[in-house]
């Protein structure tokens, strides 16, 4: 069969939006149907084309997961487990914040609204070191990492909620103040892996052959993913695994954290 | 009279014989000016007879435009009545204004050329009241028969040569021809020109003047033309209407006028 | 007789002039260009058949609007239109200057013009995003940033605009002023601008509006904003919320075109 | 001596006309919104002044550009135009019909006017989020949906800026072919449209070169394009790979402004 | 010559006793024309002295306008030198340039107003190659003197009652005036005025030919006037110039005219 497989704007998958031939090729042998691979940058999309039939497959985060989950009732397939997904608080060194209920009365910043690692942990995280990121804080601003990055530098908010590895590679990249001024006040475990999930309207049988193959094969096809070279060596240690949805539910339960309780009902409750 | 007969008048203008006495314009207790600003003039009134040749004269600003405008129906009347070809205008639904609209040749005191195309698509368009549609639109793509007849009305004004210059590349005179040639393309049965002469040197002010006498003699049409040239309005005129202070002053037939009499339209 | 002939007395000149090889080369690039443009695109009108059930279930998801939030809703909106108005403002007041130096052949200096087009194409072709970040780390997050950000950008769709509208104007009566002495500067303000006033009215509240419909920058500066809350609907599948936004935004929209029609209007008419 | 006198044998007329009540009214309410607008947006030049060294140094992270990807960027970009191509193209194809009917006082039909107006209001106020998702949903996802969402989104943009032009153009020659009983449409082609050509010209260009650089709605239905590289790129704070792409976009701004130019003066000289 | 006395007689013209004899315009050779079109006229020469009127003439197309915007550096020589008040103008410099023009009056053929101003507006705006700033932009924001200074040129063709009338709601003649009047607002030492009559009803236009004559002979202003009023170019000229198939085939006193000489420049 011929399959239309979008993925979303997934941490990390950046590169996987643009050099996916080699991976597309390991997919297409191991499974026996060909894929038609389209990157798109919002959930919202993805979600609309997977109702209208439109689409098949796609590979997402775990928050993504969970409302198009809960919208267009598609089923999980196959983990991509990435390590070290988690996310942290990070404040200045120089600030008075040690611990997440200092910054109480604070302004914060975090990614767009939805985001996994970006708002739904860290304001899990915050709840769960007793603040609650919609009542006890001063503000938060959803904006792009660069802007929020920049504003923490400014003193313009307390803190910022961050994917730890991807903020850690940033931070790297700014050589305008010392590895050193910045904080890390919290940290949470490890987040969902991101998922292949299929349509409700995908023919069960061949989802499920899909996953045994590319579970069977996952060395190569990770593989095909790394060999690419360059950037895309950061895949380094990717697994695929199956999985199941109620791995998720921690995921649902972050909904709440964030005044969207409408996605955090588990399923079959 | 019935409609047949009607009908017959309109299709086959230069057939009937006595045609002077059909009346083309009628225009009764006329008043018309622009917005706010009171009436340009008013009580108006004359009837002008097929092949007639009327020279509309009057001081800057006495109202030749406003009452050529009002006779198209381009400025409403604030009262009164214009009649054309038998018709008051101002009841007509738009689609029989433009049918008796595309009998009329005008030409404008400011020319009104489309700058940016050719002479010849210019004078083509000239056409388009007759029969509409994209091939009438550029030269380039018009029936060669088209073609041929808007050179040949370029020729009556002595501009074939420049058929293919773009209009904003003309000198002040040779657009106002160019403005007439779109007038006679069509070969209207009423022709109402604003100054047409206004531009032209001494020579070509006589061409044009005579073309229109030609085709006024030959064809049955009418002619209403505005003019400072008083000895143009008495040689190639039948008839004179003077407007002064909002009035219609003089309605002459010109070897009627009364001595001197022109003159005293503007003081 | 001197009814027009049907056969012409005088050949035909030519229907077309034959063009130059350059020109010709030039025409058969552009219709190269379309065509594998066109090409490109993946062109399917029955695909487009086949979506009519599908985008039916969108659209009655959208239905009704919901007027639960209509508070916050129109606080927000009144807040960006706020800040729009006084970005497109600066926007504009930047713009006007630079836009005269910009449009060909009205001050006569080359390297002042290309220097101006050369900085609307940039103020127009850095994106949203660097921008904000640019004023965040010039004034910090909040509503001057945001304003700043819309300035920019409107000083950059503006400038040419207004470059343009005075490129297009009859020069005639410029020139009958500065046949007798007038500055170039004195015969623009007097003669060019007054004639290229209905098209700077379009372009401003074109801007204005635009202003108000983009304002996700000014959520990226953390200065909220109706353009925000439509992002946050839309991501969370609010439909019926995002509806009633889109009809505020639409409404607005309405109201500043009623105004410019009116404005236009004036200045056409007198 | 008749050289003209210092004083007038006239009265002077008044210097203002004295408005009416309502005009009154509005120009109060247009210096009140102004002041109100700026108050909100929490201007402070100080600030500004305070954020330049900051800004030096974010600039030097954007210093030398990367060349790096040049080629997968270059392609991007180059899928990206000719999307943008087929989109404006479509887009304006749909704009210009409607624009005759929305421009006032042009066709007489003030129903059809309104709701052409309407209809591009409507185009552009829907975002192109949602654009995205009817056409994703419409069509599929791929750079059908993208040519769709561009070219609704120059339509909107488009139709306003033609149906205005044709608004602005004088008149006169169409009123005299009119005079002779010629149909509004054919006075329209003939005479509206060649006066409002270069206006069309520059509205059409900036309306591609405007779907180049907000590709990003290419991203949101799968048709990648380079907008979304910008993205990715300033996302990871990449910053010299962002400057190579603003670099590469502006690039191809220019082209196009350039190739507008070339063709609005042919149309304007001849 | 020194320096010194040529600034005198720039600074002070109407002083200076024997104005006849300074040459105002000095033409040598002068061919122009545009672009790739070819030369409109070629190898033309005459003098002009200051106070002299100069009637210009020939059939349309002939190149009186351009001509005048040659004298004015609107259009560029292809060939020989324009020399206006003793300098040659195709070689100052921009403001040299500007300095040199704003001692003419201009009126164009095509009156060239800004239609959305008011006439009061536009004739103020003759005043600004004197004295430039925004207080000369519009009528509203100008000092009381140049408004009454405007006012008194509009009274000098007509038209005081129309001062804050919009420039695009006048008759043609009416706006052909105000150009008249914003060219003659400044006092200006020369006044180039293209077919500054054409539109102008017979009264009107001696009207304004007898202001020019008194302008010019009071204040020793040069006049060079395009027509096609052959009568005008006899009675208010002194002297006439005929265009006619590119070169200058006319240059007379208006008493040594051949007979019947210059109806042979239009056949
Ligand atoms: N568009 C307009 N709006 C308002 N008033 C106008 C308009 N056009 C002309 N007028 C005024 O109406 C009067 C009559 O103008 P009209 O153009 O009919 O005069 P005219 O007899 O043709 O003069 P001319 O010989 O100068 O062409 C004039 O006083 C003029 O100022
Ligand atoms: N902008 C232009 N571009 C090209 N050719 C032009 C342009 N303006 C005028 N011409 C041509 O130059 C010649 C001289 O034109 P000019 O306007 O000087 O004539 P004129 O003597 O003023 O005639 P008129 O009495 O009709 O005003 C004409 O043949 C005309 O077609
Ligand atoms: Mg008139
Ligand atoms: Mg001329």
């Amino acid at each position: 069969d011929n399959f239309k497989l979008a993925v979303t704007d997934v941490e990390g998958l950046e590169r996987l939006q643009t050099e996916w031939g080699p991976f597309k090729a390991e997919l297409e042998k191991a499974t026996g149907h060909t894929f038609e691979f389209f990157p798109v940058n919002n959930r919202t999309a993805a979600a609309e084309a997977l109702r209208a039939k439109r689409v098949d497959f796609v590979v997402t985060g775990p928050a993504e997961y969970v409302v198009i989950n809960k919208v267009t009732q598609a089923k999980a397939l196959i983990g991509l487990s990435r390590p070290d997904y988690f996310c942290g608080i990070v404040v200045m060194a120089n600030s008075p914040y040690t611990k997440p209920a200092d910054l109480k009365g604070q302004k914060f910043g975090m990614d767009d609204i939805g985001s996994t690692s970006g708002h739904l942990c860290p304001s899990q995280l915050l709840t769960d070191f007793g603040v609650n990121p919609l009542k006890d804080l001063s503000g938060i601003t959803h904006t792009s990492r660069a802007v929020a990055h920049e504003a923490l530098k400014r003193g313009d908010v307390a803190a910022i909620g961050v994917n730890y590895t991807s903020w850690l590679k940033n931070r790297g990249k700014d050589t305008s103040v010392a590895q050193g001024s910045f904080r890390v006040i919290a940290r949470s475990g490890d987040l969902p892996n991101d998922v292949l999930l299929y349509g409700a309207h995908v023919d069960q049988a061949k989802a499920e052959a899909i996953r045994k193959v590319v579970i069977d094969n996952k060395a190569k096809i990770a593989e095909s993913i790394i060999s690419v070279g360059g950037e895309n060596e950061k895949f380094k240690g990717m697994d695929l695994v199956a999985i199941e949805d109620k791995n998720y539910d921690p995921v649902r339960k972050m909904f709440a954290a964030i005044g969207h309780p409408q996605y955090s009902e588990f399923v079959g409750e | 009279m019935s409609l047949a007969f009607a009908l017959d008048e309109s299709t086959a203008p230069a057939l009937n014989a006595p045609v002077q006495a059909a009346v083309e314009i009628r225009v009764r207790a006329l008043a018309a000016g622009y917005r706010t600003r009171g009436p340009v003039f008013s009580d108006i009134g004359f009837d002008i007879a097929r092949g007639e040749r009327v020279a509309l004269v009057g001081s800057n600003g006495a109202g030749k435009s406003t009452l050529l405008k009002t006779l198209m129906g381009f400025v409403a009347p604030l009262d009164g009545s214009v009649e054309i070809f038998g018709e008051e205008i101002n009841a007509m639904t738009p689609s029989k204004l433009r049918g008796f609209r595309s009998k009329i040749g005008f030409v404008a005191q400011k020319h009104n050329l489309v700058s940016r195309l050719s002479v010849l698509s210019n004078v083509i368009h000239g056409t388009l009241g007759a029969r509409s549609g994209p091939s009438r639109w550029v030269q380039a793509l018009a029936p060669q028969q088209v073609r041929a007849r808007a050179l040949a009305a370029l020729d009556q004004v002595g501009l074939v040569d420049l058929a293919l210059r773009r209009a904003d590349c003309l000198s002040g005179g040779q657009s106002q021809r160019v403005a007439i040639a779109r007038a006679l393309v069509n070969e209207p049965r009423l022709i109402l020109a604003d100054e047409p002469v206004a531009s032209l040197d001494p020579a070509a002010g006589e061409d044009v003047m005579q073309v229109f006498e030609e085709v006024t003699r030959a064809a049955g049409a009418t002619l209403v033309f505005t003019t400072h040239n008083l000895d143009h309005a008495t040689r190639y005129a039948g008839r004179v209407l003077g407007l002064c202070s909002g009035g219609m002053k003089i309605d002459s037939a010109v070897d009627k006028l009364p001595e001197g009499g022109l003159r005293g339209l503007y003081s | 007789m001197v009814s027009i002939a049907d056969t012409a007395r005088h050949a035909l000149p030519g229907r077309f002039e034959r063009p130059s090889a350059l020109a010709f080369l030039l025409y058969a690039l552009g219709i190269a260009l379309i065509v594998w443009a066109i090409d490109g695109s993946g062109w399917s009108i029955e695909e487009l058949g086949k979506g009519i059930p599908s985008l039916a279930d969108f659209l009655s998801r959208c239905w009704p609007p919901s007027f639960e939030r209509i508070d916050s809703l129109s606080k927000a909106l009144i807040e960006t239109f706020q800040m729009a108005v006084s970005g497109t403002l600066t926007g504009i007041i930047l713009a006007l200057p630079l836009s005269i130096l910009a449009a060909r052949g009205l001050t006569g200096s080359r390297i002042f013009g290309s220097i101006s087009r050369g900085l609307f194409a940039l103020f127009r072709t850095v994106p949203d995003l660097v921008w904000a970040l640019i004023f965040v780390i010039a004034v910090g997050l909040g509503p001057f940033a945001g304003t700043l950000a819309i300035a920019v950008d409107t000083a950059g769709f503006a400038g040419r605009f207004f470059a343009e509208a005075m490129e297009d104007v009859d020069k005639g009566p410029a020139d009958s002023l500065r046949a007798q002495g007038v500055r170039r500067s004195d015969a623009i303000f007097c003669s060019i601008i007054p004639a290229a006033m209905p098209s700077f009215i379009t372009t401003s509240l074109f801007a204005l509006e635009k202003s108000v419909r983009s304002s996700v920058i000014l959520g990226l500066v953390g200065a909220g904003g109706i353009g925000l809350e439509l992002k946050v609907a839309t991501d969370m599948f609010d439909y019926q919320t995002a509806a009633t936004i889109i009809l505020l935004i639409f409404a607005l929209v309405l109201v500043v075109e009623q105004a410019g029609s009116f404005a236009r209007k004036r200045v056409i008419e007198g």
